[in-house]
């Protein structure tokens, strides 16, 4: 089988793969390179799990090859903070309560990471928007927008 | 998946590879695509990714038209500066198309090409007079938007053609224009019908006027009928509520898992009543 | 009273963290040197006789490591959370009951193989009438779904003397109501992974219920409880949807098969196919009051569908019974719960186990008493509702920690300020 | 045209199985330092039981949640807890891990009341310090278990709960199916668009009694997700099943609610002390959704006169009701 070598940026990090045109993104991250943070929920693009930023805007790295990130960069949750230093909307999740069973956890803090990216003061009508495309069964999203919302007002944890 | 994968890097090597290798699918932005491929709709033998194409991408205005080419995405339509100020009524509907996701990786050229009757895109872009050029080997070839679409899924196309650029006409002074859209929740939804106006006024008199409806057909449709019993009629509600009422009876839709016929029928005139009714507010025809 | 340190502050979730930092581990996520995975070939006809199966040119499909069919399955081969009824995987000569039911299962180096050689295996079914709609199923002469009826089970509860309250009261609301089926749809769908380590059999997966999933495996495995060890792995939500057997069982058949780790994920299609559903109820309810509004009986016959096996299902009709009369006093009531089986997809535990469904009915017939009477629906509600040392239907006297006065004239309250209208 | 509605609606529901035993149970282990390891069978799901627990243990051992670990759902480790079902865990195995974190306790109480020559029944403990009540007496709770181990003594708990309940009888149904209840009412606020039959749920008004919220934001939490749920129940799930074949196996066709169809939730924790419970607490998480369809069914009725008799409510079943009607 063919393979392809494709170069990218990943969490801020340069990356060299050489991979099968065949590869879903989604499946090169948790399967070729471990990143189980970014999940898959339904595979065809209708739940956000897999949602991951693409030169910062959300993506559903189920329905995106992963020769596409060839010369792009690509941030998954891994990518927005760490243990010692998490993000404000991490920090801002754990708080608000806006965490239950966290399997659309990454997805959603990465649509709401694009969003803050470009309006640091969003109403809620900006927040739902944002997220709309990341399902969530547990929170009824009530306390996720709450999440957003104070994250926008967090400096740097 | 099994396929071979090409990857040009212009149009010249596009049509090269489309005319040289078997059967090949074009991958724009993939969130249909992919989605058929697996559920094992489609199994093609060659993906070919237009997203290397420069040529394929951006916006540019030409005089009373815009050219979207086919690879500008549904967010970037919505975001367009120039778009929201000359053509709204696409951007309008970019921004019901699915989800923000689906937004950034779905193109207006593979909405077109995925020819679903429930595509957003295309009532609004019907309503701007709009034209696809097609391009091939053997040269460039303009269409109506109307005429490509031949069923659901099937788009009236030569092989070796490949969409190239999408025209679309601007809103003059005293046009305007409306997207609707009725969808079973409020984001990430299809539509189970949606439906685009254009409309333009001299004084009272409507002198011009473009419908166009989708999930109400095999294809999206324009309501020729309903546009000429408009035009020279005052443009009041009245007017608009009769040709609501006149749509109801012009389309023939089916049942699907979204929605029965009749409901269609129905919620068709109400599309249209108030699609008309916006598009003249938003010249300042009606109060709000 | 010493006030509380912990208890009572919204303390921050202990496992937040790992979740915002995407390192909590799901089933999905873990990942074991030399791993199979495991796919299962289901039936697609609804009712019907497996005449048979052959698995050899499956079996021999390079990276096939193991295909299993009913006659692999050591133990009982049988699941069910109430009774045992439902088949780990269909054994030649019996019956399959609904489309997805297990055929066989397989384990190979990849998923793709897997689902490849699924293909090669060989069934022959003999069909047999199904029958699809539970009143229809509980005739006489319906084709039978299961050998002891299709009538699983009929709750009663029946206090005082409906026929004669009714000739006697002020008004009297009756109706039907039907309730869809809801999927749970949590986000994560069902994942595991199995491997044997010694004698033990280590089942990692989303559950709800680690202990019965034990109880299941080393019934079907025939090993004893201590040889099973069942490890809940993050689970992305439940919703009761995760309580039934989905992988467990067929993973450690599979990693005690080839002695290597199995791992199964379902897809979003089998996740939806495979697993129970929210059971399908009608419900005809005829409630009758005074001319204040106090209720005084209330009758209603309740027919829950559970498809083809009983997961919950009695316990969800049961459930149906003894809340079908809502949180309110009522002195005469005959209420009757029938759960049955049809050939369809099957119904299990879901949030509310039936009692979504009884309060649609219940709350619609006090708005409509209330219209009748002439009063609010808050005040036929307040009026009602259960106090401590009332009685219930099932004659259960309260004692304390009867909430339902309070929650009324707490949502009145705040209601009426945020929408600025009178309740 | 679009007409708005108000509808109100209660719920009951019995924690635990009905009328069956449905035990659970936990241990739990006082460390040297004076921390704490919590065993629990109890699966959390998402719906936060091992912080729920973690908070009950370090109540019950006066001691920081930061201080107590959990080990939660591993049959090689962690005694059965039954199933995360019914809303019994909070009520149940709340219970469990209290007995069992007491019955740890009452290994430092006894050597604290021997040291400090009291009696057992006077020795609190809070706050890691053991205080003879009506004395000046106390001892850190580290010396006291440095105390206990010279005495080779571990601090050890296990426990272990059963509501009490009663089956229920075969032809009457009497019995006692719970021992405790939880209660609800919720109000939703609708608005209904004649021409389409669009429903957009405004606002929800919920008000849950919980006998007492162990942490009010995952009670509020488990109110929002459940109105959600409720929500989807109502208006756009349905498995479309046809000759017994699902028709809709996908998430583009089974319709769960994004957040743009989530209203305002307006959650109001009431806490009608149950005395059976830890700390007074029963449960929440299936009332959260019981009381959505029916509050936003009659809702509806509200707003258009058109009664609401299956679920979910089809917008185009419920425009053509209202064409019926001719509600305009």
């Amino acid at each position: 089988m063919n393979t392809i070598n494709i170069s990218f940026k990943l969490n801020g990090k340069d990356m060299k793969m050489e991979i099968k045109p065949q590869l879903l993104l989604l499946d090169m991250l948790r399967e070729e390179l471990g990143l189980t943070g970014t999940k898959n929920g339904c595979g065809e693009g209708d739940c956000g799990a897999c949602t991951v930023l693409f030169d910062g805007k959300p993506i559903c790295s189920c329905l995106a090859l992963a020769v596409n990130a060839d010369g792009h960069e690509i941030t998954t949750v891994e990518g927005l903070g760490s243990e010692e230093k998490l993000d404000p909307l991490q920090q801002a999740f754990i708080d608000e309560g806006a965490v239950q069973c966290g399997f659309c956890t990454p997805g959603m803090l990465l649509s709401a990471k694009a969003l803050l990216n470009k309006n640091n003061d969003p109403s809620d009508a900006e927040i739902k928007r944002a997220i709309s495309g990341n399902l969530c069964r547990c929170t009824g999203y009530t306390k996720i927008v709450k999440a957003i919302k104070k994250a926008a007002k967090m400096k740097e944890v | 998946m099994d396929f071979v994968y090409h990857n040009p890097r212009n149009l010249e090597q596009l049509f090269n590879i489309v005319n040289g290798t078997g059967n090949c699918t074009l991958f724009a932005g993939g969130t249909d695509l992919l989605v058929k491929m697996k559920k094992k709709l489609i199994e093609p033998e060659n993906i070919v990714d237009l997203k290397g194409i420069d040529d394929l991408k951006g916006i540019v205005p030409e005089g009373e038209f815009l050219n979207i080419k086919p690879l500008v995405t549904h967010d970037e339509i919505e975001n367009s500066e120039i778009i929201k100020k000359k053509a709204y009524v696409i951007a309008e509907a970019a921004a019901q198309v699915g989800s923000p996701q689906i937004r950034n990786m779905g193109t207006v050229g593979g909405n077109i090409g995925n020819a679903s009757p429930a595509a957003d895109i295309v009532p609004a872009l019907l309503v701007l007079d709009a034209k696809v050029e097609m391009q091939s080997i053997q040269g460039q070839e303009e269409k109506e938007l109307l005429s490509v679409f031949k069923g659901p899924g099937q788009l009236s196309i030569k092989k070796g053609q490949v969409i190239s650029n999408i025209k679309a006409r601007v809103l003059a002074e005293q046009e305007g224009a409306a997207f609707m859209k009725s969808g079973q929740r409020k984001a990430l939804a299809i539509s189970v019908i949606n439906g685009a106006v254009w409309l333009k006024v001299n004084g009272n008199k409507i002198e011009d006027v473009r419908i166009a409806l989708g999930a109400v057909a095999p294809t999206p449709i324009r309501l020729f009928d309903v546009e000429k019993w408009l035009i020279g009629r005052e443009a009041n509600e009245d007017v608009f509520k009769k040709a609501g009422e006149m749509a109801k009876e012009v389309v023939k839709p089916i049942d699907d898992i979204r929605s029965s016929a009749e409901y269609r029928k129905t919620v068709s005139a109400a599309i249209v009543y108030n699609g008309l009714k916006t598009a003249l507010q938003r010249i300042g025809g009606l109060s709000q | 009273m010493v006030e509380n340190r912990v208890v009572g502050k919204s303390v921050k979730k202990i496992d937040a963290k790992e979740k915002v930092l995407g390192t909590a581990l799901y089933a999905a996520d873990i990942k074991k040197k030399e791993m199979l995975y495991g796919k299962i070939l289901t039936s697609n006809i609804t009712h019907g006789i497996l005449k048979s199966i052959n698995t050899e040119k499956a079996k021999a499909v390079k990276g096939v490591h193991a295909v299993l069919t009913g006659e692999d399955v050591p133990g009982l081969n049988s699941t069910g959370m109430i009774i045992r009824d439902e088949p780990v995987i269909v054994k030649k000569g019996d019956k399959i009951r609904k489309i997805g039911d297990t055929l066989a299962i397989i384990a190979a180096e990849t998923e793709e193989i897997a689902e490849n050689a699924l293909k090669m295996i060989e069934v022959e079914i003999e069909e047999l009438t199904p029958v699809f709609c539970p009143y229809e199923a509980m005739k006489e002469g319906a084709p039978q779904v299961h050998e002891k009826g299709n009538i699983l089970s009929v709750r009663k509860i029946i206090k005082g003397d409906v026929e004669d309250t009714f000739s006697k009261c002020a008004a009297v609301v009756e109706g039907t109501f039907k309730t869809g089926i809801q999927e749970h749809a949590y986000i994560e769908p069902e994942a595991g992974i199995a491997e044997v380590v010694g004698d033990v059999i280590n089942v990692w997966c989303c559950t709800q219920n680690p202990h019965m999933d034990r109880k299941e495996i080393a019934a079907n495995l025939n090993v004893g409880l201590q040889k099973v060890r069942v490890i809940q792995t993050t689970t992305g939500g439940g919703f009761g949807g995760k309580l039934d057997e989905s992988v467990q069982i067929h993973l450690a058949l599979l990693a005690k098969a080839t002695n290597k780790p199995v791992k199964m994920v379902y897809s979003r299609e089998e996740s939806i196919i495979y697993t129970g559903k929210r059971h399908p109820i009608t419900m005809k309810y005829k409630t009758g009051c005074d001319a204040q509004g106090m209720l005084l009986a209330m009758e209603c016959e309740i027919v829950a569908d559970t498809g083809a096996y009983a997961s919950y299902g009695p316990g969800v009709a049961t459930r149906c019974a003894v809340h079908a009369t809502g949180p309110y006093y009522v002195p005469n009531v005959k209420i009757t719960a029938f759960c049955i089986y049809t050939n369809n997809p099957r119904s299990g535990a879901f949030r509310g186990f039936g009692v979504p469904q009884v309060a649609l009915a219940h709350e619609s017939q006090l708005d409509m008493l209330a219209e009748k009477i002439g009063i609010t629906p808050y005040e036929i509600r307040i009026k009602n509702a259960l106090r401590p040392n009332m009685k219930t239907a099932t004659d259960q006297l309260l004692e304390q920690s009867v909430g339902i006065t309070k929650t009324l004239e707490a949502a009145k309250t705040r209601a009426e300020q945020l929408l600025k209208i009178r309740l | 045209m679009k007409k708005k509605g108000v509808g109100i609606a209660n719920m009951w529901y019995g924690i635990g199985n009905t009328g069956l035993p449905n035990p659970a149970s936990a241990y739990v282990e006082l460390l040297d330092d004076g921390t704490a390891i919590v065993l629990t069978g109890c699966a959390d799901i998402g719906q936060g039981s091992d912080t729920i627990l973690a908070q009950i243990a370090a109540e019950e051992l006066g001691i920081d949640m930061d201080d107590v670990a959990l080990i939660s759902a591993d049959t090689g480790v962690t005694p059965d807890a039954g199933k995360t079902s019914a809303s019994r865990q909070t009520y149940i195995s709340g219970n469990a891990v209290r007995f069992a974190a007491r019955e740890a306790k009452g290994v430092v109480i006894d050597e604290a009341a021997r040291l400090l020559s009291v009696d057992p029944e006077k020795i609190t403990l809070r706050n890691k310090i053991l205080t003879a009540e009506g004395t000046e007496k106390s001892i850190s709770l580290l010396d006291c278990l440095n105390e206990c181990r010279k005495q080779g003594k571990l601090t050890l708990g296990h426990g272990s709960f059963n509501p009490e309940v009663i089956a229920l009888n075969s032809e009457t149904g009497e019995g006692k199916p719970y021992a405790c209840y939880g209660f609800a009412t919720q109000v939703a606020e609708v608005e209904v668009d004649t021409e389409t039959g669009d429903i957009t749920v405004l606002r929800m008004v919920c008000a849950h009694d919980v006998g007492k919220a162990v942490n009010p934001s995952n009670v509020e939490g488990q109110i929002e997700g459940g109105v959600s749920n409720g929500l989807g129940y109502c208006l756009t799930e349905e498995i479309v099943v046809e000759n017994g074949v699902i028709k809709n196996t996908d998430l583009a066709t089974y319709l769960i609610p994004t957040s743009l169809d989530v209203p305002e939730i307006e959650s109001i924790i009431v806490e009608d002390p149950e005395m059976t419970g830890p700390f007074m607490a029963k449960g929440v998480g299936e009332p959260a959704l019981i009381p959505t369809p029916a509050a936003i069914a009659n809702a509806i009725y509200d707003a258009v006169g058109v009664r609401v008799t299956e679920l979910p409510v089809k917008k185009e079943t419920l425009l053509f009701k209202m064409l019926k009607k001719e509600v305009s």
